[in-house]
């Protein structure tokens, strides 16, 4: 897979600059830092700040999801590698506006430990903060071991539910409630159908043949649950729907919503062909699919495959779903 | 003979000189087959780093190891750079004010460190991580006093928790997920501590 | 490149079923014909109707920009195939609100023979029609040969120009003056650097090398200009650019929007390194640009490259693209 | 002898069992070259279509025909089915409420239709397209009056408007693109006439 860039260790920051060209209403560096970026705006006074981080090359993930009813900032790394611990407490002074920030990212290791150790240097600034880690993939450890579990696309609801709750006002404790209560109620799997190139590697990901496909493969490329020949769609639909339903269960009457999520190269016509199959298995099975995303949400770059997020909601979660954001990968109006 | 701010910086400089000369490169590799492959260049940009700000640590061991930690951290954010932050500032705290200590304190500082990165990474022991040579070195060398003698036994004792876990499978951070297939292969940040104790000892 | 489809030959239906399953509130199926896309709420009396019609494979042109403030309707074809002149037809009857029907669409023949016929057809009904052609492409012909060039991502600015006209009232001369207008100020250039796979044909619809690109290449794979080696994001930025402000010139002080389209696998990130540049060319020239857009707004599937479009702006056309406007794939808010 | 629905009948069975003998493929490759490839199939949907149709068709040549156009813009929409549709309207218009006409309105006929297809395609003689043999094939035929042949002089004039526009470029439709390229290849669409009539003659 070919790349457009001009230095591979330069990527990551040539993105960022692009993005704050490109749409300078909706993202700005912070001050201190080329690898924050946060509302043009600055923070919000009275508003919980909800901050996030991870590594670059899976926009909108993270720094796409800064904005109205959104984020307020966000720490980026290299390519699928961590940002600092330093980044992200800048990030966490810039989200500031004196009602304590929501640190909301996904369970990676170096993401974590940077994001404890930057909790650990703003404490000293007496701002105060919560973590909710987002571990919705199903496929990379089992339900007894549902904290080891990797956060993917299911945290764009997490994003998007936290940041309602924070733009009407909500208390820290009350975001961090509903921000917590969303990463209970999100399943995700994913099937990989070939991989992307890290720039500065090289290389890709991984390796895998002209007619096959991993079932709950990571969006770094980790290795998944099973690899087999590339099935039809309508199968693919279930294998990504059916551990999900297996573990969720929603019942007959209940109202999801639901993420099917293009990891890059697959196209939106694909997802398409895919949502007919999950409208069918899931209208059989009783439930509502209310207000569902198709397309690019949380990418691996160039990487070919899918990923499915179910959301169960409730009268609390649906209309923070609903209410007004805007990024300018999404606009909820 | 006993651990300054000028051992500091001897140490660093056989480290960065060991990892120029071709040891991150094994690093890379074996982080590669079970991770995302920057383990190498992790540790070179980290020893990079320390090896420019190293003329000017001060005498202050605590503020030294301090500013060591700042300037692993300003370049480095993958879980070992991390790590490594953790584990030099938990040494800066112990040490603070002091100006040298004897060799013989090595051994607990080891110790308060692998304590400080379990707690920063959630991580225990038998999870197959540094974690787990950092402790069997430091226990097997509690008592001794003089420096090649620590390193020696150190070495020796990290070697052997290499050996053991070989074929065990990996249970903590990025190699988790490889279950069984780690199985027979050394684990990356473990080989990494025993390429930085073959770099200070010569 | 895999696909993830059920049976290549029901690609573009089952594509256009999980369209109107996902977005119910946004896109229907005509009463006559599962390849025509009407807005659910039927033909807006006393509106004029825009309708367009092309290829299944570029979502989400062509039946994704139905919606408020853009299309009313659209005739989809098999993948990269013109639909047929009977669907035509009925997307022209199902957009009529009373004062008429803009066809708009891109020039390609089979598109132009069909959707003249339709046009015949629904004389006979007295739904009184005009036409306005997308050539935007300028790799495809040179400029004395104008009508004879491709419409690629140009169109997309002219369903959102003429979509706001007839969303105001504007009457079908004003609505088709806009729209001719939109098409003449607009000029787009893409770079291809790996092909797609028509689901029919099952092999990708080009070879090139693993370091290879080709500046001008069509969205179906139709040769382009130059072959060469892949070159660095800031050259072929230029390799864009370059040949449209040649031709379209505008002066410093001038107002252009600018679409840097990602044609389907080439990520966001690479989109913004690319953008970088391109705001630096045009800043130094003296160029603003206004409300640029950066993604995916005309793809051709799997396709990796990225088209540039420039729409030189005037008092009459900015407030038409600032406009409101509402589909699944964009929200003008 | 005189042209009928029978005649038309029997055109289309002939035609329909040389595409399916493999003519379609020689087409697809051709058009794979220097286009996207389909002609063959979009003509062997026509056919199968039109074989569909055929036995009901009415005994008004005018009626028949128009149901016979109705049926190709029904399965194909790619510029040679476009252009056929075209072409058999523009015959149906002139037999409206005729049952048999003398073979020698043949000629005249196919330039009719000839005229209709440049209008709809907006093309010209000498833009290298089928719309080149086609003329050729109706002026060469002029004032003959039986069918045989009509059909022989009409094959003949074809294949020698394939032959003289081999070394010159398309100048129309998705070949145009291919620009220099298109030389020393001939254009899908005349072959496809050129086997449409070789499949009209048996
Ligand atoms: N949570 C943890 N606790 C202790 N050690 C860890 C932890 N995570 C990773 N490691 C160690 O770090 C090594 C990998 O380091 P590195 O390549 O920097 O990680 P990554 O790139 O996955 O962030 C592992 O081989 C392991 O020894
Ligand atoms: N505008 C036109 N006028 C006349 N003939 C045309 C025109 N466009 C295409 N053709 C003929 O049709 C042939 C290709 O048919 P087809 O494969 O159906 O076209 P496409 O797939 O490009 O729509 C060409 O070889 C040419 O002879
Ligand atoms: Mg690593
Ligand atoms: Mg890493
Ligand atoms: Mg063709
Ligand atoms: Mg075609």
């Amino acid at each position: 897979m070919k790349k457009i860039l001009n230095d591979p260790f330069a990527y990551a920051d040539e993105t960022l600059e692009g993005m704050t060209l490109a749409f300078p209403r909706h993202y700005a560096f912070a001050a201190e830092s080329r690898r924050v970026i946060v509302r043009p705006s600055g923070a919000i006074r009275g508003k919980v700040g909800i901050v996030t981080g991870g590594g670059s090359g899976h926009l909108p993930v993270f720094a796409g999801y800064v904005g109205a009813g959104l984020l307020d900032a966000c720490a980026v790394g290299d390519v699928f590698a961590s940002p600092s611990a330093d980044e992200m407490a800048i990030a966490m002074r810039a989200a500031n506006g004196g009602r304590g920030v929501l640190r909301l990212y996904g369970n990676y290791g170096g993401d974590v430990m940077n994001f404890d150790l930057a909790g650990e240097i703003v404490e000293m600034d007496n701002i105060e903060s919560t973590t909710v880690l987002l571990a919705d993939d199903v496929a990379s450890a089992p339900r007894a071991e549902r904290e080891k579990r990797r956060g993917v696309a299911g945290m764009v609801y997490a994003f998007k539910i936290a940041g309602a709750s924070a733009a009407r006002g909500d208390d820290l404790a009350a975001v961090t409630r509903l921000a917590q209560k969303t990463a209970d109620s999100v399943l995700s799997m994913a099937v990989a159908l070939s991989p992307c190139t890290v720039p500065q590697a090289g290389k890709p990901t991984f390796e895998i043949g002209e007619i096959e496909m991993e079932i709950g493969m990571g969006i770094h490329g980790e290795p998944g649950v099973t690899r087999g020949p590339l099935a039809p769609a309508d199968s693919i639909a279930d294998s990504l729907l059916d551990p999900i339903l297996a573990e969720q269960g929603p019942g007959k009457g209940s109202r999801v919503s639901i993420l099917l999520n293009s990891l890059g190269a697959t196209p939106a016509e694909e997802l398409f062909i895919l949502y007919r199959r999950l409208a069918s298995r899931l209208a059989e099975a009783g439930v509502t699919i209310v207000r569902p995303l198709v397309g690019r949400y949380a990418t691996s770059m160039e990487m070919s495959g899918v990923s499915l997020s179910v959301l169960r909601l409730d009268d609390e979660l649906e209309p923070l779903l609903a209410a007004p954001a805007d990024c300018a990968f999404w606009t909820v109006a | 003979m006993s651990l300054t701010t000028r051992s500091v910086q001897a140490g660093i400089a056989s480290v960065h000189r060991m990892l120029e000369a071709g040891g991150h490169e094994t690093l890379t590799e074996l982080d590669g087959k079970i991770g995302d492959g920057d383990l190498g260049i992790t540790l070179l940009k980290a020893f990079r780093k320390l090896d420019e700000v190293a003329p000017d640590l001060p005498q202050d061991l605590g503020q030294a190891l301090a500013a060591c930690a700042q300037a692993i951290a300003s370049v480095s954010s993958s879980s070992f750079g991390t790590l490594l932050t953790t584990a030099v500032l938990s040494a800066a705290k112990e040490l603070k004010g002091q100006q040298s200590v004897p060799w013989e304190r090595l051994p607990a500082l080891l110790q308060g460190a692998g304590a400080a990165m379990a707690k920063r990474g959630r991580g225990n022991l038998g999870d197959k991580t540094v974690l787990d040579p950092i402790d069997a070195a430091a226990s097997a060398a509690l008592g001794l006093s003089d420096a090649p003698d620590i390193l020696a036994v150190m070495r020796h004792a990290t070697q052997q928790t290499i050996d053991r876990f070989r074929d065990r499978p990996n249970r903590l951070g990025r190699a988790r997920i490889f279950g069984d297939r780690t199985i027979g292969l050394d684990d990356p940040g473990m080989v990494a501590f025993k390429l930085m104790l073959d770099g200070v000892s010569g």
